[in-house]
């Protein structure tokens, strides 16, 4: 009760300032919080990125193995994308297996990359129908500051073009980077009353209505999208927010790439 | 969207489908409501291939305890696939995609229910489908709707959804299997007609700006027919025994 | 403690209806709700049927599958029955994996099914040892009313009846129907008090002192039996029960096939 | 019962089992009365090869909370074989055999137990077989119910329980390994001596309405045997020192 | 709130006896209670063991089956043991899957047996990178009166004594005894306050400070040990326990052996 | 401590280990106190190749229930290694090497901690370990000190942990990954300088008395050293602006 009478003041005080365009920190309705990029701090894998994003920050690290692929894809390598939001990262997190808001997480991540062609998989075939790379993109969040879709996301997609195809190791070649086809980037916005705004901090996400995530490729075109919260858009906010993401992809591109 | 290069042509030069249909054009949709004893509301839905019942129980005590919300309901959507909905069994309970699913849907739901009405509470929808064609998700949440108002809970308005998409370089509406699993795009939607809202958006695959804005002008002109077939469904439920009962067949089959 | 109450008001009612010859909906002591049986309805299934007992309704699918046989039954297929009591069904089902209520259920219907030698498992051997088909049937009571055990074992009877083999789609020749060498039927009695019914509707099933489901094949020989509830029998009433059970079966497998 | 055809042969041309016993004889019995320090009753039990402990903790607090009755006690029931207890080690936990077993168990024991004494209460029974050789379940339970009066519960009477069986064509008592494997048929049974009271009862296999009517007589006079068991084991653990004491050896044992 | 108290007063008593070099029972600080071993009893395992250390009771069983080795281990047989804490033995133990204090139990007894090179695991190689002998040793504790570290590894250790690898029924030969290399013995101590003792009962055990497990060979060497509890050891208390247990293994080894 | 025999020869005849130290030697270590925004205090810390974060929550209201402690707060540490911080993935989750460790952490801690100030609360410590390279645990129960430290919570005092053991028949101190795989001894120890308290011992492998003599040596001298790289880390963490901020090169690693 106390804690909801909080959320309903907090919530006034956002979309107050929201109406005259500002927002809690200062910025644009369409400015991120600062990105920080570093890669192939995990030696142990075959490609690895620590990103912020503002106060949030994640650890992915890119394990390949070889395996076999599946029945309907013989000749494809293998993705599987996982996001753990371990207790370490917030009050909010608990210890246990994925919950659903952890599973969509990953879940859309891996739709992003996976939509966007961003891996060539057909170049993790080893032998059609029998041997595979198969690539686990693993994704622990260690702080929770807000906007975990777009962190997890960039922090996937650094991890990957860090990573390097361990073949020596295995016995099939040298080594050689990733093979890689699309850049994808994407974006999330949120809704408060009748505000929108990008890469929400934890404050502005608490009190959010309704959440778009857009994935677009370096061609402008769409890849993926995901609405979330229990608002509604209308057409014309998803439109636009569709047009704002492809005009913050250039730059954003810039910063993780 | 697994576009796996396929022999299959889903669409023909007189740009006819796999199924006969026309790109803009739905499956036939059936819906039934109140068609359990138990449950508080429910609905019976076939579309296409599609077999699907929802149900509703609720307000009810909210479990775990933990969720409840002092102000208002919860709804809380539990979306499963039988085992033998689709072509290799699948294992009973729960995977990932069944949880994402269950989610969204639940989002969408909980924006049309008066929920500040009933605090504390939970109101349980539960969605199974019983043969898989396509589209389950948004067949799913079409029929959730219908039994949420069968169970008499008070709603801002019905949600009909559809999956738009995009096959051998078209836009189509409302995918069959082939199309699923060989097209190039999914973009399931649900929409409020009368507002113009939407409550559910995923979309995975490839599609230019342009195509996306023709697809949501397909899904928004679908979704005013569902919602016909959700409204005459519900009329057909309560019609009095002498009054609009010779309805039945009219209006309950659309293609 | 109000539920209590309740219950034993109606108990009390049961009872007293039942000392006078009559059940609440009318029936006799020995007579089934109105059975209603539908099959073929699942295409991706080998075999369905959908089973109303009264407000009882199941729907039974079998798929199968090839794979290895048992290793102490190298030359017959495999049965795996399975029963799902979905939230969908009951305020009083939950969610999660089977809980013991249900394990007894698919237990009893696959004794019923496997010591009645309903199917002819050495025909679904495929290679010697090394490949057999597996059916799986599964079971999903979509409206609770009471008696599940006989809904579920009419519904897979019927789904087992219906079911088609796969040989073609897996290049075993031509498709045929499941083998079946008898025609199993169940019957499920409760005790309340000193009477004994068939078919107990929800309401009976709840105040109900014993169980007692008995199967039996269309040779009038036993096949399964299985005693529930906290109650006891004497052993006049389980061989008046046995009796009775063979009695009904032959108008039950009517309804059935 | 899987029936598999076999060169064994279960009963020879003098009607003599494979363990040498005739069709209507028991396999040894041995049971010992509160062999366990912290459990609150407890019973070891010896029946040809199948070694079986049980003990009896409560009435106590129900746990989980949700399961508990207002009007009288539960009796919760965990049957479980240790993993070293069969030919094929058993991975440790709970498997659906045990989960059936435990209930109708439960439901036994539920009968004796004067459960309106203890409202709220759990009376909890744990069923451990350290070695299996075909009627485990009548032997756990027959241990049982020693271990509950062992612990002071009051119990309307002991429960004995054996399994009846066929093989060779044969009606045959107290089914050892080779006949529970091989055999056609098994009719695990529970019965009060007293009043005839059938509280636990099950059969697989095949036999005819004659053959049961023969079983169920087997059973019944086998009961009684074991019943006389049970209590002579309770006997001898509430001898006072100078009494019943020497007792103790002269009818622990039955063939 | 009570128990706390109860406990405190527990612990004092037990205290003040021990500062005069009493303990509850009349036992001195380095003496064990009476221990009875008994081997053989399980005809379904492989080798197996019931060991009473005073009130605590313990039945081993180990399981051998024919598999494949680790990896990194082509030329050696597999270890695996496990305790588990049925609620059987105590009003304290909860049904379910091992909680970390049975995990640390069997991880500690696995521990003493694997680093003692007590089996000759290299003798349970049947095939190099192939087949190999899998040892199970199971764990069950049916009465819990303290000290379940030294009571669960005395009826491994005479349990594995007890094996004989089931060779013949797997084609691979002759059986033959279990190999075994060294003779392993373990004790555990606790500090209360200021003193230390031996084999703790359970009253001990509840009120023990910390905890020191120590596993010797027949040469005297050391080979396992494990500090447990929330209490805190001197490094000369460390020591003494050490040598105390070289000292008490003797004994120890001729009763178990 | 898998003892294969190997090729590798972990020490030369120089005394010089594989990566180039003496026996008494430790790797570099360096510690961050404060890296965390939501966490109440955490600490990164590097050892060698290892990679550690520790985040401290608490004293906060303690789950489950039933582990409450009216008298104190209770520690509760979660240790876990990331999927990709060892060669092979780790499957996400707790294994039974990261319980054990998890518990025996949460023990050490809960010595230094005044739990009595805050009855029936929990304070809750998370070890993350990104990248691996023997002697997580140690490293892990390392950082947590500092992270409870920064947390604010009331100590007796910081808890310095390091690994000890044998290779090539000599005792070596803070073992690398290959010293851990083809070693004969490890002996992981935490120990309060100020004190000589151990909170935290195991040991596995094989040394004589000895040895373990020589061994606790070593260890008692490297907590030492460790210790004041934890008081380091913390001063950095609370220099003022315009004092000791110039430290903070001078002392976060040793070798």
């Amino acid at each position: 009760m106390g804690e909801e009478v909080i959320s309903q003041i907090k919530r006034g005080h956002i979309h107050k300032l929201l109406t005259m365009g500002r927002r809690v920190d200062g910025r644009g309705a369409e400015e991120y919080r600062p990105i920080v990029v570093e890669t192939g701090l995990i030696e142990s894998a075959q490609g690895s990125a620590r990103v912020k994003v503002g106060g949030t920050e994640v650890v992915v690290g890119v394990k390949m193995d070889v395996g076999s692929p599946f029945a309907d894809t013989p000749d494809r390598g293998v993705l599987t994308t996982n996001a753990e939001l371990i207790p370490l990262a917030s009050p909010t997190f608990e210890s246990g297996p994925p919950d659903p808001a952890a599973i969509e997480l990953a879940r859309v991540i891996d739709r992003g990359i996976r939509e966007s062609e961003m891996i060539d998989l057909q170049k993790l075939c080893i032998k059609h129908g029998e041997e595979v790379w198969i690539n686990f993109v693993d994704i622990y969040v260690i702080d929770y500051d807000g906007n975990l879709f777009d962190a997890c996301f960039y922090g996937a997609v650094a991890a990957l073009r860090n990573t390097v195809v361990p073949a020596a190791e295995h016995g099939k070649g040298d080594d050689y980077p990733m093979p890689l086809r699309h850049f994808p980037i994407q974006t999330t916005a949120v809704k408060i009353e009748n505000s929108i705004l990008f890469d929400p901090a934890l404050d502005e996400e608490k009190v959010a209505d309704a959440r778009l995530t857009v994935t677009t490729d370096e061609n402008g075109d769409l890849r993926a999208m995901q609405k979330g919260l229990t608002g509604a858009f209308t057409l014309d906010e998803v439109k636009s927010i569709m047009s704002a993401s492809l005009r913050l992809s250039k730059d954003l591109r810039e910063i993780i790439g | 969207m697994s576009g796996t290069p396929s022999d299959i042509k889903l669409i023909d030069e007189n740009g006819i489908r796999i199924d006969g249909r026309k790109v803009d054009e739905m499956r036939p949709l059936k819906i039934e409501a109140g068609v359990l004893k138990r449950a508080d509301g429910s609905a019976y839905l076939e579309w296409g291939k599609n077999k699907v019942i929802a149900a509703v129980y609720g307000p009810r005590e909210c479990h775990p305890r933990h969720m409840q919300n002092p102000a208002k309901a919860i709804v809380q959507c539990k979306y499963n696939m039988m085992s033998f909905s689709v072509s290799d069994r699948k294992r009973p309970g729960p995977d990932r995609r069944s949880i994402e699913i269950s989610k969204i849907i639940s989002e969408a739901l909980e924006y049309v229910v008066f929920t500040e009405n009933f605090p504390r509470t939970s109101i349980d929808v539960y969605i199974e489908v019983l043969q898989a064609n396509a589209g389950t998700r948004v067949a799913g949440l079409t029929a959730a709707s219908v039994a949420l108002a069968d169970a008499g809970i008070p709603m801002k308005d019905l949600v009909p959804a559809v999956a738009v998409g995009k096959a051998e370089g078209q836009i189509v509406l409302d995918l069959n299997k082939e199309e699923d699993n060989y097209g190039s795009a999914d973009l399931p939607i649900a929409m409020i007609p009368r507002t113009g809202e939407v409550l559910l958006m995923q979309m995975d695959g490839h599609m230019t700006m342009e195509e996306v804005d023709l697809a949501l002008g397909y899904a928004k002109k679908a979704c005013q027919e569902i919602y016909e077939v959700q409204k005459d469904a519900l009329r057909r439920r309560y019609a009095v025994a002498g009054g609009a009962a010779g309805d039945d067949d009219s209006s309950d089959e659309e293609a």
